[in-house]
């Protein structure tokens, strides 16, 4: 217990570190660290709205970031989240606008035609990997460019909304995922999230398929050894992970943008894969720093009407705070062993 | 009551590119002349964040008025102003269906028709015309191909058929407004397969597309904002879309006590908000007969007998 | 004196490799190290060359004191190592590995066909025959060898230090490898061995030193020892080629071997031919130099490995076309050779390890679900029965000692209720209480009427539990031997390649 | 024909060229971390951070060379970055990696955002562009073809000669045998008294240098400006033609030319009205098929190597070898 105890505070000094690199790079861009801070926590958590815009920029992270859990959990990198939060928005309002079926019914169709695409276009990439050893995470972010000009093209060439900008015409009301609060644009993705989360844990601590695939994604020879499909759970993983990332998408088509548009949502699937990875590949973690990302993200938008800094300096700390992790934890286990371990836990 | 102190923002994610520095130029020289409070926003590119941004500018009150520039942004600004009914947006660039809203309209097809009317004259000069081959065609590289562009590009094309039916007009799209790179080569593909002058209505990947006119001395032509020092010699023209004038004329009316209200401003050629400006070390290498027939063309423009088709 | 080691300390975390260790080594002689494994041997060796630096002690080569901080002080200080697993660059050519480090050059760049004219004459002048030009990964190990010892040469070492220099040789190239090192001698250089075999260290040494748990236990003159001596030194008692006692209770043949064919990493073929069965209640053994297929047949009869021709049957089903998962229900249980590796997750718990393999099935899992409180209150009994010396089941598995590592193995396999036992190296770096325990528990199973194949490079481990003995030679099965007939001669001939057919003893 | 004439001419050729010289060039930098054994997904942002601080230096100085120089340090001290976390400290690379890639991203952008006021693209603010390289008689000896030798800048030289000083370096030179060595089998360096650590290290930074240097084309040779994430992702291609060309100079120069020959004719093929967006995919496409269709082909290969080590064996061997049952 104590090694958990001494790897957590070891977690916050490397954040803290890192928030202090941060504020000499503000000093840098020629703003003030605290005011900086004090905006970021105003537009975070300043009011109730604040804190429900907080939750809304967390839904996409969160669950972007239980992909990220799900590949790292069988030791895949799954880089294309982004390309796969992209098809799943777009099979997602593919689905709202074309068909008309009863309220609740026609969500869950579009969600799950999401969940389809977001596995699908993670497949091949996954079969290569599994059959071929196939680097995934070159394979998954060169899928990600694809993935956005093709999301375009369907979207300017095939169904754009006459008369409007670059975008579908919007999903019908019986496949919106109802809102929370009322003064919020939060709905129950945050929910799907949150539940998502849990389960992934639970299914990996509690079920016998949970513990061949953490054993694929920790000691691969052990598992291969006591019978695990390593090939098999390795492909399955990845394509569990893509059709997370795929509902991360459906959940914002559904959830806010009530339509598909040009640039759905860029960045998420990478704040997705951060946040899993500084919680070191656990998805109940993961909410946790999904939160701190949201969080950052939220406040990041009152930083521009306050301040003169860009909102590009959050993307610096999350980078910073990623390295510190990173080495951090390595200090400790330096001495470990001759050979390092490349494995992507850090 | 009178306002001692006018308070304006801007927000848009593209202030860097032609357009949107135009309009900067135009707020920084109100915010000079007039004293204006100004606070520019840039809203990045992730739609997920536009509605709070819009909130956290209209919330405080603070701003008399707030200009928005950018397509993408029209959801999350409907939406806003419908919550706030009190603030006062100008959306920059088009006309939606909200009554309460300002608009400032551009009438871009109408400078972008000038642009095709003299890029295909010159071109049908030949080699008459120094640096024209015989290919008998003009180019265009576009950013996104998104309606605003294709509005451009229907303003040229149809310019180019109006002067000179048989030259032929390519266009290609980058598909990013950030790839200069990208830009410079589609530049150079249609110089290679033979159109000589290419326009670009492209942002930063148009950039590209003017250094490519210099690297293959061939003709571009710039847009928004003048471009004719990006490539000395090698620059027809630019069709100034005049962004700060837009702006700058509708904080002035606000200064002056004047209350900008809900309703369209048509920035096009008549008003000068839209003009096609011929480089100077250009104009005087332009055969009169065609700066004739290109005087002819911006009068039937003015007086309605020229008729443009907009995009969809 | 060529090398004075004084009061060598190493430790390892707790663990202590090298306790106050003293070595001295006389210019011109062969000096043999010998001891189990684990003994600390190679530590030793790595010491003195500068791979690992000693926590106390001071080292002397030549007589002078030295610190020998990296192996480039050990080369310059006249000394050369050929490791017991070979460091050589697959993708380079002969040549250019002998080289390494040192490479002759000519306007800056490497002068390749400098560097091969080089070879080919120290490799003449040595008797070490190589071709220079070949590219490294198409040679033998042997002849890897070789290139490892011109390595040294090369660099002018007047000491050369050879970790188990045989364990991968053919008797032909053992041979001829102790001539190499005889000459070398004659021109008055040292050197200094590591071996597991008593008859090469009685042959070839002049002088033996003996380590064990880390201490040397003597240094003597070969010519004054017996073997007896010297088994007595490296174990600490009498070794017992005594068998265990055993009732005959052989069943039906449980596991049928036919004609099975295998390649290994290279895709070489590795097991050829091989063909045998075990009963019930029989305990088989198998026996060879490591590296002769042992490893891989194991890995074919897991379903870790494919066969490229042939059949292994248990009870009716064919193994060789089953999966691993379909192999262990099938029947199998596999205590694996690299137990690091294959047997464990390092860092996972005790109960999470004792849990693979049958993670689908009760009472660990109900329907896909983990009952994690009968998981470790089966760890914790596990553990008692097993004597496995932890605090809990939730301990991770990397804070315990290599033999209660092996134990964790042991009890997750033993208790599967397999009848097929097959147990690789079951006692490898085990400290002698625990190989006891382990023998012990093998019995039982045997009693219990389990089918036992049992991988083993030691032979006392294989005369006391085998009922049968199997030498595996290059992939073959040369011979079989009765347990209670094992008679070290005659499965060392087999061993070294020598059919019993061809060669009545 | 005719519409081939047009497609395919000296003008493509040429536009492929200099379509392939700043992958060419990260990639080669690649090179040399792929054979130290270091996976190096951070291209893309050493590359970016090059192009960027390119400029920056470029209108500091007014000298496009000092603004190179400017580019390349900065490369480096990211190349530093990621040699201090991945070998000192022994971070996973591909995170390390990756943060560096978004480090870069938003150190450039808030970079323009604090000097110049806007972030997006820098123009004018008298930045100096490479000039480029006539070369003298080209006109007169080649007519036609000289665009293929001649009007380059330097750098699209630097990246093409470098492929032959590459495979010189990696054969004939001592520190070109240690990347190898220490990538392919670290313990023999290791053994030798090569200093994995350092070899590595060196390795990171040459790579920077190379990253840098392609960056700075981006920005002052291929055109003379800056954009945000100008570097579009060529930093991942090279990562992919790394990945199956393992790192071999004249293998990725075969790469590189048939990414920057499907870049080239996919902007061609626009004008024959294709819609864009497709089109605009072809070269992400050509990437990945290529990297599927090579890590597909490594399986023949080991048939074919069994075959012979067969071979090899029966040779010795009377007893012939049975037939395979599980061909692999
Ligand atoms: N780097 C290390 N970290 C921790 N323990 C180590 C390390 N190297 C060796 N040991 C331990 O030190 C002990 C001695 O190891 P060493 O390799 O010297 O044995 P050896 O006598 O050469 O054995 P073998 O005959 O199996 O080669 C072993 O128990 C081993 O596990
Ligand atoms: N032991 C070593 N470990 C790591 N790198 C090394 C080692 N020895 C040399 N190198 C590297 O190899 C390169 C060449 O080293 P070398 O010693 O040949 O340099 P040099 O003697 O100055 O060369 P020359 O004098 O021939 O120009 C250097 O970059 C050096 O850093
Ligand atoms: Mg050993
Ligand atoms: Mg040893």
């Amino acid at each position: 217990m104590s090694d958990r105890l001494r790897a957590f505070s070891g977690q916050i000094i490397a954040v803290g570190v890192a928030l202090l690199l941060g504020a000499i790079i503000i000093l840098l861009v020629g703003e003030s660290p605290v005011r900086v801070l004090m905006t970021l926590l105003r537009g975070a958590f300043g009011d109730q709205e604040k804190i429900a815009g907080t939750l809304l920029q967390t839904t996409p992270i969160l669950i972007c970031g239980v992909a990220a859990c799900i590949g790292l959990r069988g030791g895949m990198f799954n880089v294309g989240i982004e390309g796969q939060l992209f098809l799943g928005g777009f099979a997602a309002a593919w689905v709202g606008f074309t068909f008309s079926l009863p309220a609740g019914i026609h969500m869950l169709a579009a969600l799950a035609l999401a969940i389809v695409a977001g596995a699908a276009w993670v497949a091949i990439p996954a079969f290569f990997r599994a059959r071929y050893n196939t680097n995934e995470v070159v394979s998954t972010i060169l899928s990600n460019y694809i993935a956005v000009l093709l999301t375009s093209y369907f979207t300017i060439f095939l169904f754009k909304r006459p008369g409007g900008w670059s975008e579908t015409p919007p999903i019908l009301a019986t496949a919106y995922l109802p809102e929370i609060f009322s003064f919020s644009r939060l709905n129950w993705g945050l929910v799907i999230g949150l539940l998502l989360a849990v389960g992934v844990a639970l299914i990996f601590r509690y079920t016998s398929w949970g513990y061949g695939v953490t054993m694929v994604g920790s000691a691969p020879k052990f598992a291969e050894y006591g019978g695990v499909n390593v090939k098999r759970q390795g492909f399955v993983v990845l394509l569990l992970s893509g059709a997370v990332g795929g509902l991360a998408g459906g959940v914002e088509t559904l959830g806010v943008h009530h339509l598909f548009m040009e640039g759905f949502a860029p960045g998420f699937g990478f704040d997705g894969l951060i946040a899993a990875l500084l919680a070191n590949g656990s998805p109940v973690a993961t909410i946790v720093t999904a939160l701190f990302f949201g969080a950052l993200r939220s406040g990041s938008l009152l930083l521009e009407v306050d301040t003169s800094a860009s909102r590009e300096i959050i993307t610096v700390i999350q980078a910073l705070i990623i390295l510190s992790v990173s080495a951090q934890v390595l200090i400790k286990r330096r001495g470990d062993s001759q050979a390092g371990e490349r494995r992507w836990k850090f | 009551a009178a306002q001692t102190k006018v308070s304006v923002a801007a927000i848009s994610g593209y202030f860097a590119q032609g357009f949107g520095v135009s309009i900067v130029n135009g707020l920084n020289k109100a915010k000079t002349d007039f004293g204006i409070d100004l606070k520019l926003v840039d809203t990045g590119n992730r739609a997920l964040d536009y509605q709070e941004q819009f909130e956290n500018l209209a919330k405080g009150k603070q701003y008399d008025l707030i200009f928005v520039m950018g397509w993408e942004l029209v959801d999350s600004l409907q939406k806003v102003s419908k919550e706030y009914p009190d603030q006062r947006f100008v959306f920059i660039d088009g006309v939606l269906d909200n009554p309460k809203m300002i608009y400032a309209n551009f009438a871009e097809e109408q400078g972008s028709f000038v642009a095709g009317a003299l890029a295909s004259m010159i071109e049908a000069k030949g080699s008459e015309f120094p640096k024209i081959g015989d290919g008998k065609a003009i180019g265009f590289v576009g950013g996104r191909d998104i309606p605003v562009i294709r509005n451009f590009l229907g303003g040229y094309e149809q310019g180019a058929k109006y002067a000179a039916p048989d030259v032929k007009v390519n266009s290609v799209f980058a598909g990013t407004f950030d790839d200069p790179a990208k830009g410079s080569e589609l530049a150079q593909a249609l110089y290679g397969q033979g159109s000589d002058i290419v326009y670009n209505v492209a942002g930063p990947t148009g950039e590209g597309v003017m250094q490519a006119s210099a690297a293959a001395d061939k003709y571009s032509i710039g847009v928004d904002i003048d471009m004719c020092g990006t490539a000395p010699g090698n620059v027809l023209g630019s069709m100034l879309k005049r962004g700060d004038i837009a702006v700058y004329t509708l904080i002035k009316d606000e200064v002056g006590g004047n209350k900008v209200t809900a309703g369209t401003r048509t920035f096009d050629l008549a008003s000068g908000g839209v003009e096609f400006k011929v480089c100077d070390d250009i104009a005087p290498k332009i055969p009169a007969d065609v700066t004739t027939k290109l005087d002819e063309i911006k009068k039937g423009i003015l007086d309605g007998k020229i008729v443009i088709a907009k995009a969809k | 004196m060529a090398v004075e080691l004084t009061g060598i300390t190493k430790r390892f975390g707790a663990f202590i490799a090298n306790d106050g260790i003293d070595l001295a080594v006389r210019r011109g002689e062969i000096h043999a190290i010998i001891g189990e494994n684990g003994a600390g041997k190679t530590t030793l060796m790595n010491i003195l060359f500068g791979l690992l630096q000693p926590d106390e002690g001071s080292i002397r080569l030549n007589g002078e004191a030295t610190v020998v901080a990296d192996p480039a002080a050990a080369i310059k200080a006249g000394l050369g190592m050929v490791h017991q697993h070979f460091k050589l660059v697959p993708s380079l050519s002969v040549a250019d590995n002998v080289f390494l480090g040192m490479e002759i050059r000519r306007h800056g760049l490497i002068d390749h066909a400098a560097q091969i004219a080089r070879t080919q004459e120290l490799s003449k002048r040595f008797g070490l025959h190589v071709d220079a030009t070949e590219r490294v990964g198409l040679l033998s190990v042997g002849i890897e060898q070789r290139i490892e010892i011109l390595k040294v040469l090369v660099r002018g070492a007047r000491t050369i230090i050879l970790d188990e220099p045989t364990a991968v040789l053919t008797p032909q190239e053992s041979r001829e490898l102790f001539q190499t090192l005889r000459s070398f001698v004659a021109e008055g250089m040292t050197v200094i061995f590591i071996s597991h075999h008593l008859e090469e260290v009685m042959e070839v040494s002049d002088t033996v030193t003996v380590l064990r748990n880390g201490r040397k236990v003597a240094t003597r003159q070969t010519s004054e020892l017996s073997k007896d001596e010297l088994v007595r030194m490296m174990v600490g008692r009498e070794v017992s080629f005594d068998r265990r006692p055993r009732a005959a209770l052989h069943g039906d043949i449980v596991l049928d071997v036919k004609d099975l064919w295998a390649r290994d990493d290279r895709r070489l073929p590795a097991v050829r031919g091989a063909s045998f069965a075990v009963r019930s209640g029989e305990v088989v053994g198998i026996a060879g130099v490591a590296g002769n297929g042992q490893t891989e047949l194991a890995e074919v009869l897991s379903g870790l490995r494919p066969a490229s021709h042939g059949e292994a049957w248990l009870k009716g089903q064919d193994l060789t076309t089953l999966s691993p998962a379909a192999i262990r229900e099938a029947g199998l249980a596999h205590v694996p050779g690299d137990r690091m590796v294959r047997g464990v997750d390092r860092n996972a718990s005790i109960a999470a390890n004792t849990l693979m393999g049958r993670h689908h099935r009760a009472p660990w899992s109900h329907n896909g679900i983990l009952d994690w409180k009968a998981i470790a209150g089966n760890a914790g009994a596990l553990i008692k029965s097993f004597d496995i010396r932890a605090q809990g089941a939730g301990d991770a598995v990397k804070r315990l000692s290599g033999g209660n590592i092996q134990k964790v193995v042991l009890a997750r396999e033993f208790t599967n209720g397999a009848d097929f036992l097959l147990v690789d190296q079951p006692t490898r770096g085990v400290d002698i209480g625990a190989q006891e325990a382990i023998h012990d528990e093998i019995m039982r199973q045997r009693a219990a009427g389990r089918a036992i194949l049992l991988i083993s490079v030691q032979l006392d481990e294989l005369a006391a539990l085998a009922d049968r003995i199997l030498v595996m030679f290059n992939g073959r099965i040369m011979g079989e031997v009765a347990g209670d007939e094992a008679d070290e001669d005659r499965i060392g001939m087999m061993m070294a390649g020598v059919s019993p057919q061809l060669e009545p003893a | 024909m005719e519409i081939l004439d047009k497609l395919i001419n000296v003008a493509l050729i040429a536009a492929t060229l200099r379509t392939t010289a700043p992958i060419l060039l990260v990639a080669l930098g690649g090179s040399f971390t792929t054979k130290a054994g270091i996976f190096n997904i951070g291209l893309e942002g050493q590359m970016l951070a090059g192009a960027f601080f390119a400029v920056i230096g470029s209108i500091w100085t007014g000298s496009a060379f000092a603004g190179v120089a400017c580019g390349v340090a900065a490369a480096l001290a990211f190349a530093l970055a990621f040699a201090v976390l991945v070998v000192t400290f022994r971070a996973n690379e591909v995170v390390v990696g990756l943060a560096l890639n978004i480090l870069a991203g938003g150190m450039t952008i808030s970079l323009m955002k604090a000097i110049f006021g806007t972030r997006g693209s820098i123009v004018g603010h008298g930045i100096v562009g490479l000039p480029k390289v006539q070369i003298p008689g080209a006109q007169a000896l080649l007519g036609s073809w000289a665009p293929l030798v001649s009007g380059f800048t330097p750098i699209v030289y630097v990246a093409f000669i470098a492929v032959p000083l590459l495979v010189l370096f990696y054969n004939r030179t001592r520190l070109g045998l240690y990347i190898r060595v220490v990538g392919e089998k670290p313990e023999a360096a290791e053994a030798l008294g090569i200093s994995i650590t350092r070899v590595r290290y060196i390795a990171s930074l040459l790579c920077g240098l190379l990253a840098g240097l392609a960056g700075a084309h981006l920005s002052l040779g291929y055109i003379t400006m800056f954009t945000e994430n100008m570097s579009s992702g060529r930093g991942f291609m090279a990562v992919a033609i790394l990945i199956f060309s393992n790192g071999d100079p004249l293998k990725v120069l075969a790469g590189c030319l048939l990414f920057g020959f499907a870049d080239a004719f996919s902007l061609r093929l626009q004008t024959f009205g294709f819609p864009s967006y497709l089109v605009l995919t072809v070269p992400y496409v050509v990437a990945l098929t290529a990297l599927f269709a090579l890590s597909y082909r490594a399986r023949p290969k080991i048939i074919k190597e069994t075959l012979a080590s067969m071979q090899k064996l029966l040779s010795v061997d009377r007893n012939s070898a049975p037939v395979d049952k599980n061909p692999q």
